[in-house]
């Protein structure tokens, strides 16, 4: 199992970093979460198709550059330090993985070169985003087709088709389905958190084509993939907060001092440097884990875990250690904040994960 | 007098003047003139000389007939009570009786964009030209400043003197070409702040309150009237809604304008009220490691409010102890506020995700999330709370002081 | 309901609280602590039957003063902050309020007068220390007489009777037994507190009087009773340790200033402060509660999992700010520790109370 | 050398030299003589001028051979590696061959009752009275002083000049009347250290390491190499208890004594191993609360390795990045501990009121509960590492210094 980054992967790290330093600066998430569709295709094109980040974790058979969670981690890392607005997370990573683990060889074939060029923008719909192994409870196909709720999903309102896990007397099972089709509807929804965009989508009798069936076991793998990534992007974010957090205490000054000379300060700085270096030690492993299908089997939950709620410290430190001016709308912290948030709640809170980690541990055992 | 006279006397006058049907401001006029306006305040200032309890009995008896008291919501208390303390006896002739009357609004104009726990750190320049002064600067936090008519505000005029010393309290008339307001906003949306730029904004040498130098003096005044709660929330509330006719709407209106930017303070106390009838509404009440948050939250918010409560009845009996109530309180509602947002962030789960009408308790839920984090700052940060405690109650030692000297020489933004 | 306390309760307090600083001085509490007995008869007889704490809360018609739940939290809260070693809270609170709650008149009239002159020394035999309405896992009366094993029981060495909760195929009952009875073998354990003595008893068809049937709504009140008495306890040594851990830090000198004037410092004991001003309005109010017979159900099991939990913040904090001397034999703080520590998880842990908060709340909707 | 030729060449020489029927003494001189004992010294002092590594697999082929090694365990490590590095060829000679025998234990006597976090305020008062020094003052924290023939001492030679710049570093002889060692009882009823007095003790000049005056700078050597782990840790271990022979006996002797005040280490980092066997023997494991306190230590002792050893990785990898690893590994190792002791503590309940044999696991969990409490002190406080990550890591401000000049102006107890 990689215990480090190679060289390549460093390399390829600074290649994503820069595009998106390039493509991703504040005033455009300003701008796209202000806008109904949330992104900007042209940006997405280019991060798609030519740096091919949509499709890295993707097998080269499937149009994909082959490479593995460790990349995608990365490309994830480097998106939440910039707050990339796109329906990359919804596309690249929960429908990707769903299609990964559930899609017959053909489907696959089909369906993903699309997503890993970005020419196709599909999303995930589930019953419930708390727990993706929760299927049967909303939406089931019978009765000639498949009828449900799914409260929240990503991205609905762009995605170009749609990847529904469904459950069936026979167990649960993948579908696609265009958003346009007959018995679909996608509502938007108001977020909390602007540069995620959401939806309800709401199907009645609609007729989708079965993708493949989905095990329990591949639920749960799915969810590992998507926690994964979902952590690499949150301690990017993190990372980021601490960084500004750090240089504002610097030029910051009160009583006649920097800020960031109190001990009180400094103290809350270094607890939260110690949170995110642990954070991020878990959240690099996940992705080895994955790729090497080794280690612990909750590697992925220890991840998303950690890394929400170091997210979350450092969200509330880079608000408090700013004053009032932290909280103002004009200061960029609340969009890291509301990142934090959101992406704390998605697919599994620190408190679903912890559980799912001792009932992993002890299936293990 | 006795509580039943002071009820028996403003009962009898409002038997016989209150009247629905009479104008708002001929209305206050009265009350004003027959002393029952701010009766705590001095005779020859419009009161009666009551103590702070009589006060609140007058005010029961109005608020029982459904009677408009005089205007008191919001930071023109804070002006009145200052300018009363503090105030020269012309200035309480121009401003005391079109503040009770309602004729006027105030704002408050203390932070500033450089100085927000070190209020005295303040960098607004007063320059006296000529008789008057002239201020130039940017204050910060104002509320109500977008309709003001009035600002108190603090603005260094001596940077040759250490910090404390070289800063002047005015009395600022809002509506003039050198004074720019302009609304914050906050990370919740809520616009309930503004940014206020002065240009060469002119001051008469009258409106000076205290001496030149002296005004930090005054601004602890009014941080004190502040800190007792004059002006934080709207009295009378209770005669809205419940009665009709043209009086009504116009105090209506009036309370309506100066509580509006509080309308979010609720959700930024975490809204602990919502916590179990969330849990039971989702079910999460059933879940074990929920329910240990939230029972440590119901200890931490019902301990509080019984610590406050019993150094309240400290206070009240005279004790000679340091009380640590206001400082112990307002940090608790920082650990009580943010354990609130983590248990709803529990109990909401991926619906969190959501805001607005829609959303769980018609987006209050949201609200919290994102209002939480002004807990903590606003009105003294946690750091500052934990600094007076620690120095005022427990006897520590104030740490180096970076700030000493003249205020020229002091490093800063 | 009472919400301060009165001047008779405050001259009360002075009393009680000079008669412990003679009676139980820090030399005295190390000299019990490592003898075997654990407490000074003298000092007993002195403190019960001239000071009359022991007899404070249990009614004049047994023997008692006739006053309540407040005198006795007085009481413990004085006996924490000086630590003292004595069978106070096995006789005067476990037992007596066990027989207040369940025992016959008769049999209150025959035990409790001993108990409240300090003659007799009682304590209470249950299976389950975690939680006192567990009854009939190992006690139970069958086959002609007592038998179970009582993992733990407070000075059940020094005691002159036993208090024994068993269950059998009517429910569970009290009874009385001599500790040196037929059947009965009691063994001093080590404490972790030595402070608190300890031991196990063993009955095997010991022959106990039956003093009464105790349903569960009287052992929950019994354990509400002893949780107030005990987080009074937990909260005067708490308070204790609080005091003389910023005193410390005004003496104590390094890089040239009081430590006390480091902000890490200050902040930390302001933050401690907080929590025993919070914990310390639960507590009170929980005696105010259980005296009034009004008030949440669960204002004891908040007293006693708040007051744990402060007493274990004010005891690392007083270690960890004294430094290295915090931890050696020779400083006093360790005893402080170890009796927070004991007294955290005895009859219940914080977890346990919260749990119970809720069950209690649930209940009462 | 490549790894194959050492390994081949150590090998020889212990198939030529090594029997276990030899006198200890007899057989370490031999592997001195042979530069075995330390190869990582240069080769004027007993050494083969080896990098660490190398060194490394010496101790590994005695190790396979179960060949007893030279004497390093314990301070006298510490010893060794500072008088190499900053002593007189003269001490060299003295001192180094026989702590590779074993024939010398050593002590450490830094700290002292008045300066903990703060080393250099040491008051450990040194005077040059005819040709040597006079020691008066008292150590503290001292591991093996009780049996130590020699201490590493620093103290104030010069009370003029600022703190750091009056410190000298002696060599002291404890076999002297004027040194009494007395033994330190800690809270969990260990006694891993002892209290140095000294009372007019005498150092030959000959024993001042470096200059009068240049104390700080050889003891900031020494705490360099106890940070880096020499000495913290016997090597070695693995022959004991697999052999048999007076050789052994004599080694195991000299590792017993020497290990003796670190056997409750592991408890006072949380014994974290025995958490998730505790509870599955408890049952407790099926509590949802505490599978959550299991689940958040598993997660900080995990990240916590894994950083840990990405950081080493990185400083293999020669980075230029400033590592934090030893700060915040340090202050992780805390914070591990207190969840530690905090889910056995719930793990445990009332039986956490009982320690001895017959308790969990033997005692062990008692003893964690009592020992962890010492993880955020010894060594550096979490406060000094805080402070640490801040100012090196973080690159934020010192705070203001209040023990600058001369030593004897500074406040002090």
């Amino acid at each position: 199992m990689q215990t480090e980054f190679s060289k390549e992967q460093q390399l390829f790290r600074e290649v994503v970093a820069r595009a998106l330093r390039d493509k991703s600066p504040t005033d455009a998430v300003r701008e796209l979460m202000a806008s109904e569709r949330g992104y900007d295709p042209a940006v997405w094109q280019e991060l798609c198709g030519e740096v091919g980040l949509s499709g890295i974790h993707i097998p080269e058979a499937y149009g994909g550059a082959g490479y593995g969670q460790i990349e995608l981690g990365i490309v994830a890392e480097e998106m939440g330090r910039t707050l990339y607005c796109g329906p990359f997370f919804a596309s690249a990573v929960m429908a990707a993985s769903a299609l990964l683990e559930a899609a017959t060889d053909v489907q696959r074939q089909t369906l993903l070169p699309g997503i890993a060029s970005g020419e196709t923008i599909a999303t995930l719909v589930v019953d419930d985003l708390n727990d993706l192994t929760r299927v049967g409870s909303s939406i089931l196909d019978k009765d000639g087709g498949l009828s449900g709720v799914a409260p929240i999903v990503l991205d609905a309102h762009v995605a170009t088709i749609l990847i529904v896990v469904a459950g069936s007397d026979d167990g649960g099972a993948l579908y696609s389905l265009g958003p346009q089709d007959g018995g679909v509807s996608v509502e938007p929804l108001e977020e909390l958190d602007p540069t995620r965009k959401l939806c309800r989508v709401t199907l009645d009798k609609a007729s989708g084509t079965k993708l493949g069936e989905v095990s329990d076991a591949a639920l749960n793998r799915i969810w590992d993939h998507v926690s994964s990534a979902l952590a690499h992007e949150m301690i990017g974010g993190a990372q980021r907060l601490l960084e500004s957090t750090v240089e504002y205490t610097l030029v910051r000054y009160q009583f006649g001092r920097p800020i960031g000379s109190f001990q009180a300060l400094k103290h809350r700085c270094a607890d939260l440097l110690m949170e995110i270096e642990i954070a991020r030690a878990l959240v690099h492993h996940a992705a080895r884990c994955l790729d090497a299908v080794e280690g612990e089997p909750y590697a992925a939950s220890m991840a998303k875990a950690a890394a929400a709620d170091a997210y979350m410290s450092a969200a509330r430190a880079a608000i408090q250690l700013r004053g009032g001016i932290g909280f103002t709308w004009e200061n960029d912290t609340h969009l890291w904040f509301k990142r934090a948030k959101g992406s704390e709640v998605l697919c599994g809170t620190p408190t679903i994960h912890r559980e799912r980690m001792m009932s992993l541990l002890e299936a293990a055992s | 007098m006795t509580s039943d006279e002071i009820r028996a006397e403003a009962g009898a006058w409002l038997d016989e003047h209150w009247s629905p049907d009479r104008p708002l401001l001929e209305w206050r006029n009265l009350v004003i003139d027959a002393g029952w306006a701010a009766p705590h305040w001095p005779k020859e200032w419009y009161g009666r000389g009551f103590t702070l309890e009589q006060t609140d009995l007058v005010e029961d008896v109005f608020n029982e007939r459904g009677a408009v008291p005089a205007a008191k919501i919001g930071p023109r208390r804070l002006a009145s009570e200052t300018i009363l303390a503090c105030g020269s006896d012309d200035q309480k002739r121009r401003y005391l009786r079109p503040i009770l009357t309602g004729e006027h609004t105030w704002c408050q104009l203390f932070s500033e964009p450089g100085s927000g726990s070190d209020l005295a750190g303040m960098t607004t320049r007063a320059e006296l030209v000529g008789g008057g002064w002239v201020l130039n600067g940017q204050k910060v936090w104002n509320t109500s400043a977008h309709h003001a008519d009035f600002g108190l505000l603090v603005a260094r005029s001596n940077w040759d003197v250490p910090k404390h010393q070289g800063i002047s309290y005015f009395l600022l008339d809002m509506r003039q070409p050198g004074v720019e307001v302009r609304p914050l906003r906050q990370m919740n949306g809520h616009q309930s702040f503004n940014e206020v730029f002065m240009s060469n904004a002119e001051v008469p040498s009258e409106d000076l309150v205290g001496e030149e130098g002296g005004g930090w003096h005054v601004a602890t005044t009014t941080l004190s009237f502040e800190r007792r709660g004059f002006g934080r929330r709207p009295t009378g509330e209770g005669i809205q809604g419940s009665h009709d006719g043209k009086i009504y709407r116009e105090y209506a209106e009036e309370v309506a304008l100066a509580t509006e930017p509080y309308t979010w303070y609720p959700q930024r106390e975490g809204r602990v009220d919502l916590v179990v009838p969330r849990a039971r509404e989702t079910g999460t009440i059933q879940d074990p490691a929920v329910r240990q948050e939230i029972a440590k939250l119901l200890c931490l918010s019902r301990g509080a409010s019984l610590a406050s409560a019993a150094a309240e009845a400290k206070r009240k009996a005279g004790t000679t102890e340091i009380i640590p109530a206001g400082s112990i309180g307002k940090l608790a509602a920082s650990v009580i506020a943010r354990q609130a947002s983590h248990v709803h962030t529990l109990i909401s789960g991926a619906d969190a995700m959501v805001r607005g009408p829609e959303s769980a308790q018609g987006g209050v839920i949201a609200e919290v999330l994102v209002s939480v984090p002004a807990i903590s700052i606003a009105g003294g940060t946690d750091e500052i709370q934990r600094n007076i405690i620690s120095e005022r109650v427990l006897g520590m030692p104030k740490g180096h002081r970076a700030d000493k000297g003249p205020f020229r020489d002091i490093p800063r933004n």
